[in-house]
């Protein structure tokens, strides 16, 4: 087994649909000549050609669109947003048809929305958001959000088998600098279902994406101070994964719920209130969250870093909760 | 710089006496006029019950949308429809639907909500569509699905499969960034689909020179390097014509064209809606153009009816209205045990 | 005093605002000759002109950008969304543009988004819907939506001379079912403050706009069983009027937190969060939520009836929570 | 149905020599040419040390977008506007800033992330607007600053005021909804904007054929019923002149034109792309063109200036560029501490 990047992976996990099923293929801005980007389509186009690799005009809602129309003759279409801050130029067509269209008239829109999001890379305000929390409250879609290179591929599979639209959110920041050992052939990774990707004793870390990496960095300090952090790791934002949740809640009796998405709002909120609603009698201390603050995601080096969540932040409300 | 050529839009006048030389087109005039007039005014006493007895009656609930007066538009573009191309229609193109085979009964309980209804009563209205017969739903959003229709014939051109895609939309929808991005990319792609504008002057009550600058929707045809056409909308033959010709390029792998149908609603915006806001001349003026009016003066002027037949065309469409508002009152409303039913696949 | 409904209590607090404030305009569809689509702005046209009252094409993203655009020129710009289910194309003006541009470069938007929402009207999947959950989601805005008339005219008041962009939404259902007591002058209600609308003892409903009549409804109910019910009316979704929800929480022990908008990621989720995480030790029982299931508004009344929240089910959640 | 008269574009070819019939032009042909030279010279000695220099010592991080060999047509534009006039620059007008009098020191300031930038660095590259100055920032989103132009030239026309607003944007902002939107609001409003489009062929690898369908983007000002023009947009005179006709008739309550300006992008989509995308031919054929060069050209020719006088411009441009990344530098870092401030009024 190779070691790979999270970006290969998701690399790998396309190729390989789009050479199982020919009813897959790919359309956004640059993703041809260029291969992306982020080079996630890179050499697809000599590959597969122009018709399965479509260059498109800078019009996310048309991309969107065409994603959902050509899903109805029976395509499986992969759309990428070149950054997932201009998802929102595709809004209506995400929230407003693909996500209703099943349940209004029964015309499933199997589709893929890949949206490269996070920041931490000196984007500024238009390259570094994290919108997860827009589509978890709109029902008919799934979330996808991988944080490791085994997951990434086997995620974006799963997502490219679905018959119901994904928004598939892959962190830049983890693009190049996670790597994993990654099986070349065909597996998947079931959407819905959250990893524990550190087991502990004392502190649940709900988290995903990025975010996982710096709960990990922040447990091997707690550890030595006699602070156990179990991890979980969603994976698939919508539907959230109750079940995993709730025996980690259980499990360790208290919770840290942890983004890097904006506080307010964010996918924090429906976590935690899931767990109060329904492991409140496990709980000896308050859901805590951390996320970013309520603010753009600024450019310049020392606000970005202050913006960001980090090991130091996790550490701090972890000796809080283990204090309670 | 290089001199520029615009491409489009090239116009054609619309006739209302179909010209003799026509002996490619794939209907025969007369054919095509007895269909086209059969459709038409199965669409107006379709809608007329709708709108002036159903909803009037408390029997319908929600927004009610009806053609009147423009029903040569989705009639005429249906017609040209083979059976296996896709139909995009927006609010007022109900003539479409019937031309595809979706029966009275089916849109009656579509309307009142009922399990017999293309959506099972989860959307109303004109929210109406159905995969297996290639009938794609509009979203309340205009133009959205102007995108989408690009969308169906990318997959198509892919496919090479003959077929092509239909979507008509108001002249309102033409504002619509979606609008823009639909046309741009579907010209780019060279996408098998025929836009059709049925220009009825308003929309909701914003008359034209409100909502655009240019005189003719046709005119932003030439943004995109496509043929765009004006055709006289009240006249279904002329109708059919400009879209065949449409239908033709698509299919021929040539691309997509904007025909803009001119024409008038004979209506206020919605049931609710008297329309006040426009001129009485307007009304008049357009009455006498009634599309259903003026294909039974052809019809009759060429001796391919008489008088009496037409009756019993109308009788007959009267007939199947009232077997399909009974059939449709008599189809249940769904149980609210469905109401978390297929959200996602096999949810419940 | 007058009595007059919800929408004419807008209607004047707009018209008000107008006679006050060369610089306040409106724009939308149909909003002219016709006087809007649920006649918000009738007869302002014949009293204020074409320039003041600005009939625009279809186009939602437009609407919002000119708003902006003329915000910066000075102006008070009020965007008529026809129906709040058409917020979603204008979504990148508001959520990037306008909601960023106060911290990005010093650029306040000082404008505001009406948006009539809520479901009760037989409207089906895009006449019903709530979103104020985007927008909460979303630093840079304010999200108000008043209950009753007397807030309705004091809030769009508050809303139009506020210097940062509000998304104000209108419930339809209350627009003519809701009267009130409405002084002709001017008065404002503040953004930010939630209003107690029904004083009580034992459970807290935390709820907003039509819900709050429905949380009233069963408050009848239940006062008969010995079950009383606070009602929280919190009038402004961003900033949440924390102080005041706390307040009721900690008075109480008991929480329901309600809304007509669907769960999942629904503004329920933050506020039961921040109940947990800020008054812990007060809660004698789990935090509920009572919204609308994860669904698209459906159309056939049998469905929508049984999607929308009603008194029936605030009781059922009350009577549980009462005997926890 | 009425025949059609479609409105432009209007084809005005680009003329390397200014003509001698232009008494009307508020600025003589001289000024325009030393003022052009030096603003795009300014621009490209600091886009150069941004990409080229501070860019690659790892001083500026994230996007780095620059004009070069397109500096004429943000230059030129600049140029015509009044000091109360609004601008709408896009990412590669940093030209457009230096008119208005944005300094050298603030925009390296800017680029560093220092608070001596326009944004204080909350925002990075040219991701900066000023208030004060009129300078309003873009958002990423392509396109999205169209309507908010339209929106500023409505408020500027209701104000009665005397002054306009200019938008520049790329060949592939075009493509985008909002553009649309934007376009088809100005006209119906006849809002004083010019829009100025610097079609560099390009969107990011994206090669104009893949974009649109029709020949020019001028060809898209037919839908919206205003005048295209088509001008060289490697000839700074030639932007002048184009522009100025389409702001004079702003000012004259006339509304929106668009303003095709053709030119190449002479460096890959931003610092980190090579554009290996682009033909060769296509760098030696408009590397040739060089605006910068050409105004040169000109000067001589006409005994504008002499050699000398061209070397001490750039040496004093040189000079200013090597002290304002010296003050950039010596610009603090915004304190971690005012992260939470102004999300709204008096937040913090
Ligand atoms: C994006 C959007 N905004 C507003 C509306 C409300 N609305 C429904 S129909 C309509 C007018 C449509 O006009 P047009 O496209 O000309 O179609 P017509 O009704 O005239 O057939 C409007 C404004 C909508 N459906 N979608
Ligand atoms: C809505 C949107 N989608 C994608 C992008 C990413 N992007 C940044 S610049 C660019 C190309 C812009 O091309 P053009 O408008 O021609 O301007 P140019 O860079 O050539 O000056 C793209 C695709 C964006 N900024 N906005
Ligand atoms: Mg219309
Ligand atoms: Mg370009």
């Amino acid at each position: 087994m190779a070691e790979i990047t999270y970006l290969e992976a998701i690399r790998q996990g396309i190729w390989e649909e789009m050479e199982r099923d020919s009813k897959v293929f790919c359309l956004g801005e640059d993703i041809g000549v260029y291969g992306g980007a982020f080079k996630i389509t890179k050499g697809m186009l000599e590959r597969f050609g122009e018709e399965r690799i479509v260059d498109t005009p800078i019009a996310e809602s048309a991309i969107v669109g065409a994603a959902i129309g050509a899903s109805f003759a029976g395509m499986r279409p992969v759309a990428e947003m070149q950054f997932s801050d201009f998802i929102t130029c595709a809004f209506d067509q995400i929230v407003n048809f693909a996500a209703k269209t099943r349940y209004r008239w029964n015309a499933p829109a199997p589709l893929v929305v890949r949206a490269p999001s996070g920041g931490g890379i000196h984007g500024g305000p238009y390259h570094s958001q994290n919108p997860e929390a827009w589509f978890v409250r709109t029902p008919g879609l799934k979330v996808v959000e991988p944080a490791t290179a085994y997951d990434a591929k086997g995620l974006i599979k799963s997502a490219i088998r679905d018959n119901d639209p994904v928004i598939f959110f892959e962190h830049k920041k983890l693009y190049r600098a996670i790597k994993g050992e990654v099986p070349e052939g065909d597996y998947t990774v079931p959407l819905g279902k959250a990893r524990l990707h550190r087991e502990g004793k004392h502190i649940a870390v709900i988290t995903y994406g990025a975010m996982v990496h710096v709960a990990a960095e922040a447990a091997e300090v707690l550890d030595r101070e006699g602070v156990s952090l179990e991890i979980l790791d969603l994976r698939t934002l919508l539907p959230l994964d109750e079940e995993a949740i709730l025996a980690s809640v259980k499990k360790c009796s208290r919770v840290l719920v942890f983004h890097e998405d904006t506080l307010t709002g964010g996918v924090g909120g429906e976590i935690s209130a899931r767990i109060s609603e329904k492991a409140f009698e496990w709980l000896d201390a308050p859901v805590v969250r951390l996320a970013a603050p309520d603010t753009p995601v600024p450019f310049s080096p020392p606000l970005e870093e202050a913006f960001l969540p980090n090991a130091a932040k996790v550490i701090e409300k972890a000796r809080w909760l283990a204090g309670y | 710089m290089a001199a520029m050529k615009p491409v489009g839009p090239v116009l054609v006048q619309g006739a209302t006496a179909p010209s003799e030389n026509e002996g490619d087109l794939s209907l025969k005039q007369e054919e095509i006029a007895r269909r086209g007039h059969y459709f038409m005014a199965l669409q107006r006493e379709v809608e007329d019950r709708i709108e002036r007895k159903l909803y009037r009656q408390g029997k319908i609930l929600g927004g009610v949308y009806v053609g009147r007066g423009q029903e040569a538009i989705c009639v005429g573009a249906g017609l040209v429809s083979e059976q296996e191309d896709w139909l995009y229609p927006c609010h007022r193109d109900l003539g479409l639907y019937l031309v595809r085979g979706v029966t009275p009964r089916e849109i009656f309980a579509q309307y009142m909500g009922r399990v017999g209804g293309l959506t099972r009563g989860r959307e109303g209205n004109m929210h109406m569509g159905d995969l297996k017969r290639r009938i794609v739903a509009i979203i309340s959003a205009m133009a959205a699905s102007v995108p989408v229709a690009t969308g169906t014939a990318m997959a198509l051109k892919f496919q090479r499969s003959r077929n092509i895609v239909f979507n008509i939309f108001g002249d309102g929808a033409t504002s619509r960034g979606d609008w823009h991005e639909g046309l741009n990319l579907a010209s780019v792609q060279k996408a098998p689909v025929v836009f059709i504008c049925n220009n009825n002057q308003y929309a909701y009550s914003t008359p034209l020179e409100k909502q655009m600058a240019c005189e003719h929707v046709a005119d932003r045809a030439v943004g995109y390097g496509m043929p765009g056409e004006i055709v006289d909308g009240n006249d279904v033959m002329a109708v059919y014509r400009a879209v065949k010709r449409a239908a033709d390029r698509a299919r021929a792998g040539e691309g997509p064209s904007l025909v803009e149908c001119k024409t008038f609603r004979m209506t206020g915006h919605s049931a609710h809606d008297g329309g006040d806001y426009v001129p009485d001349h307007l009304w008049t003026e357009w009455g006498e153009k009634c599309p259903i009016v003026r294909i039974e003066r052809v019809m009759l002027e060429r001796g391919w009816t008489t008088r009496e037949e037409l009756e019993q065309v109308h009788a007959r469409i009267k007939r199947e209205a009232d077997e399909a508002i009974e059939w449709a009152e008599n189809s249940p409303y769904p149980d609210a045990s469905t109401l978390t039913e297929d959200v996602y696949e096999g949810s419940r």
